[in-house]
């Protein structure tokens, strides 16, 4: 329970540090950016605009701190991220919720597929240690140093330029099919996501998998897999033994993995001009739309919340010393 | 070995230390800790009571042993003792000075007072010289530098490291268990404490050599009439070396009493079980073993804490905490099977903690 | 003991190395013993001296980079009807593990490391008893390991806990209950009891001493305490740097040591009795295996080495009528020296004179 | 645990190779550059040719020479924000585990915020509030860079000082009378040097991968070379579309080949922290050397009859070679050691 308590009590002051950053960042940063911006902005937006810009940045207004950060929270809690600048005057949530279930399918699917995938090779590659497998560890290194992007652009250059194998930007073939809950739809996307993903499952997934065979054969030095082996069990079932303790670490591992995967994730869209968040990101920073950036950071930082709030739980559920607390 | 000097007459002085003097007394000595308890949160806080009013004497030339099983308390005594660990409540002494235990640590106090430590294989650091590690207190404690090696080679010479210079140069990982402990207790000397407290110093080490680091601080003991304490689970080890013996259970010392009669007679239960448990080739014909389940959980921290295993357990153990009552000569225990019937009955109508003083 | 013949586990000329070529170490070297149906082996000695290694080479459990160099093993199995003896070393993995657990178990020195920490002491005892008897129920399963923990004065309801819930010496208990879970003729245990608390200790012993009467399965029991294994084994094997250097009836070694290690060794434990004395224990360290000293690896620890010892390895011999076996020059025939009176009394009351 | 020495297998071996390679290129790169980086004079969109080692831009830029002036800045900021952020997870990390208690609770908490908080968004956001001019500051980027990326070296630090307080002997130190700081930093300080040098490679790691992300996505000045403005100007110009993959394939295998050195190295260090990734089994070498057939298998101990003749002495010293015995022993098998008592 204490355990449960104290990653709540993490997660809320994570949010609030973001929430607070958010709130504080462009308040505080050097040569008054937000001026700057708005000088770019006279002619390209309302007056009104600005000064609802002016309002949520805290320029122009005669109201003590504290009561701006005040009318920030009750905004925010009403889900209102203010104004868009360049999709004006589409507000910042329903902006960025239009894209973001392409960001979190993506990022959803990889992760979990990254995880499962290479937590599996890991368990091989640590159960089969000393034999020939341990020449995938280096290749795995290089996978695993990659930037995702990187990775992406040469998957690019190979299966969509040279051999045309997929598309090699989009999210789906915008002149034949139309956005829906129709078969042809489906197939589309699930057709311009494989490359993005495999970009990202293939760079994520050797961390996993260097992690998870380390964490195997430091669990195969135990003595309970031995003893498993002492038993009589068959192999299946000794793997089994040292897999199941040796998943743990991983899964303590996933709120920082997750955090990577998501930022690698928005670079990889951007790569493959895939829709989401990420070109949602660059398009905000390229025009100073500093609303949206806002909104963007906090979107993100909630989902990888939510995400390893998941990975806790897991945790928790599946290691029964942190459900007894234990007096040292 | 010449342990206790046959005549009280026959009296020893080396820097105006007479054998048999008190260096070190403590007087109650309490250690409490906290504990976050169990629910979450907002649990109350458990105490943990790791010495309960605890008083004993170190004398010059004298090794008395502390006897206990893992958690009774013997270890945080020992760090109490060097004060690396504030005691709760009670008194320390050294040469008769009453110990200000609020303020810090002095120097000069880890001069007087030093510890061994039960690893040997853990308590020198791993990535330094053997040297470096010996050098260390001599230089702390104001050795001039060039003086410093001398002294180093001289006390790995009182520990039968010799040639010492084969050793100073020499990482952690190349000695072996029994060598690391002499280092260890090297370390200790350098600085001519008057106390050494050593911290079961042979159970990590190879059966065959153990002896030899036992005999080693019983000549050390006597040679520099230093005032030493024996932390050990090994009651044939304490019977073996101790000028005085006493057991602790829970925080408690239980039993005590000078020369080998805690073990040869010894009167508290627990006492009892614990001498009764040891492997003994010698007599494996009596070997009925007194039913004392350690199944039993928790202590009684109402009336004596053997209680709940105790075999011969009344209501007033439950109820009510025995004293410490002296037997003969130097041989007392906190038991109410010894405290005689006049004593109990007029100790029992006055519930409440008393210890021997 | 050559007498009889019911044996039920033979190992002659067995070696095991840590490491190949030019690096290999012989941590075990030359080791032949045979074990008796219903026997308690005591195997005594210090760190490095190989008993463990001894006992995980035998069941083939030594993990890497251990190998058998060499030797036999044999273990007899089943009853007198269907006995068949069994070469351990020439078996394949799946005959292991057929006969593992079922007529082979192992009790490790620490049950904290040796349970599985995310699985409840119930799911492990099924474990086991499924995976060697396919026909047997849910229920009965669960009915044996209640029985089963009865056995070792544990109540039913700790199958429900994990093994951090229990204390050091429950946990050692739930080990042995299984390692008796389906009646193996041979159970090995390597220092049970060295990480317990003496009264704990006490306490398993002798659940040890009345199961093994109640069910007859012979015991291989590895500690460094000689005291300990006197009281518990029929026989006792004292080991140095690999190698048996003593081997005798476990209360004869005892009253009449005639290695010169063994008497070293009984005279490093203090005695509970009697007067107190100065004692030496046994000079020196410990050897180190990358580095053994030529001819026999004890002599420059020993007070009557010779010339001889420092030239020559002694074999493992049979003395006194075949009784007892010893590997020291001291006991060879054709050596004059006369042998000292503390390697030769019969009985002697004490040990722990000489040094 | 010995002195800090790394491992010296193959693995570490090919990663310090690579590693000083780049650093050598970080020093002299810009010396050595045949042309002038940002010069378009040259023939553009040229495949790669004795002229022109990696082929020319669509500007009809070297990018031989980008690359190698463009190594010193992509090296400098990720080492500089590696430095940085290993300095604070020093001081916090040491800190938190040494002092423990409330700070340490707080000190946690820290770094569990900063370890969820996504990094390279929280990046994009401070450094697009950054003023142009200081954006081209290596020191600026390193700094913005280490303050995302400390958190993860500081959690390892607090947690390994955190096992080393209880040990013996920083307890050895406190009772002869050290003092505090002197029994962090030098009896504690030297034996986290693995981790430490751990953390540093894998900041640089994260360094590197993030500071040509800000490049790549125009985030910091595109008129500066670095790999990552590299790959800017090459998708800029849809460099993938029009097939002239040596615009990309230059500064992707650089980045990766910096990354796949540093991971190389990181195994080493691994190995050294966890001595159970390293001993245990035995390499195919050693295997195929001693004529054993199959990998040993956990709980089937492998059986090898060398010795021809039964009971021979093996070990026996003097007889039989121990200069042959003397040469590896050391160095490759360890000690069959028995668990204590």
């Amino acid at each position: 329970m204490r355990t449960f308590v104290r990653k709540l009590v993490i997660a809320l002051i994570t949010a609030w540090v973001t929430i607070t950053a958010t709130f504080i960042l462009p308040r505080l940063m050097p040569g008054n950016p937000i001026e700057q911006l708005i000088g770019k902005l006279t002619g390209r937006v309302t007056p009104e605009e600005i000064a609802a810009i002016k309002a949520q940045f805290g320029q122009g207004l005669n109201e003590p701190v504290i009561v701006q950060y005040w009318h920030y929270l009750v905004n925010l809690f009403h889900g209102d991220l203010g104004t868009s600048i360049t999709y004006s005057p589409q507000s910042v949530s329903s902006v960025i919720f239009g894209q973001l279930w392409w960001t979190l399918g993506l990022i959803g699917t990889a992760t979990v597929l990254s995880f499962i995938l290479g937590t599996a090779l890991g368990v091989y590659f640590g159960w089969t240690r000393g034999a020939r497998t341990d020449l995938f560890i280096p290749v795995a290194g290089f996978l695993q140093s990659t930037p995702f992007y990187v990775l992406g652009t040469l998957l690019v250059m190979i299966f969509a330029f040279r051999l045309h194998w997929f598309p090699f930007e989009g999210s789906y073939d915008a002149t034949t099919v139309s956005p829906g809950w129709n078969w042809a739809f489906i197939a589309s996307v699930l057709r311009y996501a494989q490359l993005p993903l495999a970009s990202i499952v293939l760079c994520s997934l050797s961390g996993w998998m260097i992690g998870m065979r380390n964490m195997m054969v430091t669990t195969m030095s135990e003595d309970f897999v031995l003893m498993a082996v002492a038993k009589g069990l068959p192999k299946r079932k000794v793997m089994w033994h040292a897999a199941r303790n040796a998943v743990l670490p991983q899964i303590a591992n996933l709120t920082l993995a997750i955090g990577l995967l998501v930022s690698g994730a928005l670079i990889v869209e951007q790569v493959f001009s895939y829709q989401g968040v990420g070109g949602l990101l660059v398009n905000a920073v390229s025009n100073l739309d500093y609303p949206l950036i806002q909104g963007i950071f906090l979107v993100i930082t909630f989902t990888v919340l939510i995400m390893s709030a998941v990975g806790d739980v897991l945790y928790v559920w599946l290691d029964p010393r942190t459900r007894t607390a234990t007096v040292e | 070995m010449n342990q206790i000097p046959a005549n009280d007459a026959v009296v020893a002085t080396t820097n105006g230390i007479t054998r048999g003097e008190v260096i070190l007394e403590a007087t109650d000595l309490v250690r409490r800790f906290t504990a976050k308890g169990e629910g979450g949160l907002f649990a109350p806080k458990k105490t943990l009571v790791a010495v309960d009013r605890v008083s004993l004497a170190l004398r010059a030339g004298e090794v008395v042993a502390i006897v206990g099983e893992s958690g009774s308390g013997k270890s945080v005594l020992s760090r109490l003792l060097a004060r690396i660990i504030t005691p709760s409540a009670g008194t320390l002494a050294l040469r008769g000075t009453p110990i200000d235990l609020r303020s810090r640590r002095t120097t000069a106090y880890a001069n007087e007072v030093q510890l061994v430590l039960q690893d040997p294989f853990a308590s020198i650091n791993p990535v330094r010289r053997v040297g470096r590690s010996l050098e260390r207190p001599l230089r702390i404690h104001g050795t001039p530098k060039d003086q410093v090696q001398a002294r180093a080679y001289e006390v790995l010479e009182s520990v039968s490291l010799t040639p010492p210079q084969q050793y100073l140069d020499r990482f952690p990982h190349e000695l072996s268990g029994g060598q690391l402990q002499r280092v260890n207790i090297a370390r200790g000397l350098s600085v001519r404490p008057k106390v050494l407290l050593a911290d079961e110093p042979i159970s990590m080490l190879d059966v065959s050599v153990r002896l030899g680091v036992l005999n080693l601080l019983r000549e050390l003991c006597d040679a520099h009439l230093l005032a030493m304490m024996y932390i050990t689970h090994d009651i044939a080890s304490a019977r073996y070396i101790a000028d005085e013996t006493a057991v602790m259970y829970a925080g408690q010392v239980v039993e005590r009493g000078r020369g080998t009669v805690v073990i040869d007679a010894p009167v508290h239960p627990y006492t009892q079980l614990l001498v009764s448990s040891v492997p003994d080739p010698d007599q494996l014909t009596h070997q009925e073993h007194r039913a004392t389940t350690a199944n039993a959980v928790g202590f009684n921290l109402e009336g004596c804490r053997f209680s709940p295993r105790c075999p011969h357990a009344t209501e007033l153990c439950h109820t009510s905490e025995p004293p410490m009552v002296e037997l003969e000569d130097g041989h007392s225990a906190k038991c109410w099977l010894v405290a005689d019937a006049a004593q109990r009955t007029a100790v029992s109508m006055r519930p409440g903690p008393s210890s021997e003083g | 003991m050559t007498t009889s013949s019911n044996p039920v586990l033979e190992v002659s000329h067995f070696n095991v190395d840590y490491g190949v070529g030019a690096a290999a170490v012989r941590a075990v070297d030359n080791v032949t013993f045979t074990l008796e149906r219903a026997h308690v082996l005591g195997v005594a000695g210090e760190s490095g001296s190989g008993k463990s290694t001894l006992a995980y080479g035998l069941t083939r459990l030594l993990r890497a980079p251990g190998i058998i160099t060499g030797g036999d093993v044999h273990l007899h199995l089943g009853t007198d009807a269907d006995a068949r003896r069994m070469d351990l070393l020439a078996a394949s993995e799946a005959e292991l593990r057929a006969i593992r657990w079922k007529h082979i178990s192992v009790v490790m020195q620490s049950a904290l490391n040796a349970l599985n920490p995310v699985r409840k002491i119930g799911k492990e005892f099924d474990e086991v008893l499924k995976t060697h008897n396919r026909s047997m129920s849910k229920s009965a399963r669960k009915d044996r390991a209640r029985e089963l923990l009865g056995l070792v004065n544990l109540t039913p309801d700790r199958l429900e806990r994990y093994p951090h819930e229990l204390s050091g010496g429950q946990r050692q208990r739930v080990m042995i209950a299984m390692a008796l879970a389906l009646q193996p003729e041979l159970v090995i245990m390597d220092e049970p009891t060295t990480a317990l608390d003496v009264v704990t200790q006490r306490e398993i012993v002798a659940e040890l001493q009345k199961l093994r009467q109640e069910l007859g399965f012979a015991l291989i029991f590895i500690t460094h305490d000689l005291s300990l294994l006197v009281e518990l084994a029929d026989e006792i094997m004292v080991m140095y740097a690999g190698r048996i250097v003593e081997r005798a009836p476990a209360l004869e070694l005892y009253r009449g040591p005639r290695h010169p290690y063994t008497l070293g060794l009984m005279g490093s434990f203090p005695p509970l009795h009697g007067e107190r004395k100065v004692m030496t224990g046994i000079p020196g360290s410990p050897p180190n295996l990358k580095d053994l000293p030529g001819g026999c690896a004890f002599h420059p620890r020993c007070p009557y080495a010779m010339e001889r010892c420092t030239l020559e390895d002694p074999m493992l011999s049979p003395i006194e009528d075949g009784q007892r076996t010893v590997a020291c020059w001291l006991h060879d025939p054709s050596v004059s020296a006369a042998v000292p009176v503390e390697l030769r009394r019969k009985d002697a009351a004490l040990a722990g004179e000489a040094g | 645990m010995r002195r800090f020495r790394l491992p010296g297998t193959w693995k570490v071996r090919v990663g310090y190779f690579l590693l000083s390679i780049f650093i050598l290129f970080t020093v002299i790169g810009p010396w050595v550059a045949p042309y002038d980086p940002s010069y378009t004079g040259f023939t553009p969109d040229l495949s790669p040719s004795s002229q022109h080692l990696l082929g020319t831009t669509l500007l009809g830029q070297d990018v031989m020479s980008q690359l190698l002036v463009g190594c010193r800045e992509t090296l400098v900021v990720s080492f500089v924000a590696g430095v940085i952020a290993v300095v604070i997870s020093i001081i916090v990390g040491l800190t938190a585990g040494y002092v423990g208690g409330k700070t340490d609770e707080v000190l946690s908490l820290f770094i569990a915020v900063f370890l969820t908080l996504p990094g390279l968004v929280l990046l994009i956001v401070i450094i697009s509030l950054f003023p142009q001019g200081q954006q081209a500051n290596p020191l600026v980027i390193g700094s913005v860079v280490a303050l995302t990326g400390w958190a993860w070296g500081a959690k390892v630090l607090r947690a390994q000082t955190l096992s080393l307080r209880n040990r013996d002997f920083v307890e050895a130190s406190r009772i002869i009378g050290e003092r505090r700081w002197r029994t962090i930093f030098a009896e504690i300080g030297p034996n986290l040097l693995p981790v430490l040098a751990s953390s540093l490679v894998g900041t640089v790691l994260y360094a590197v991968s993030v500071s040509t992300v800000l490049a790549f996505l125009g985030l910091t000045p595109i008129t500066t070379w670095n790999w990552g403005t590299m790959l800017y100007w090459a998708f800029a110009n849809n460099a993938a579309l029009a097939g002239e993959w040596w615009w990309l394939a230059g500064p992707c295998l650089a980045i990766a080949l910096v990354g796949t050195s540093l991971a190389l190295i990181n195994f080493g260090i691994d190995e050294y922290i966890n001595p159970r990734l390293r001993v245990g089994n035995l390499s195919n070498r050693e295997r195929k050397r001693a004529g054993l057939s199959r990998r040993p298998k956990l709980g089937f101990t492998p059986v090898h009859r060398v010795t021809p003749v039964i009971g021979a002495p093996v070990m026996a010293g003097a007889q039989t070679g121990p200069e042959v015995l003397a040469t590896e022993a050391t160095a490759s098998t360890p000690a069959p050691r028995e668990d204590h008592p």
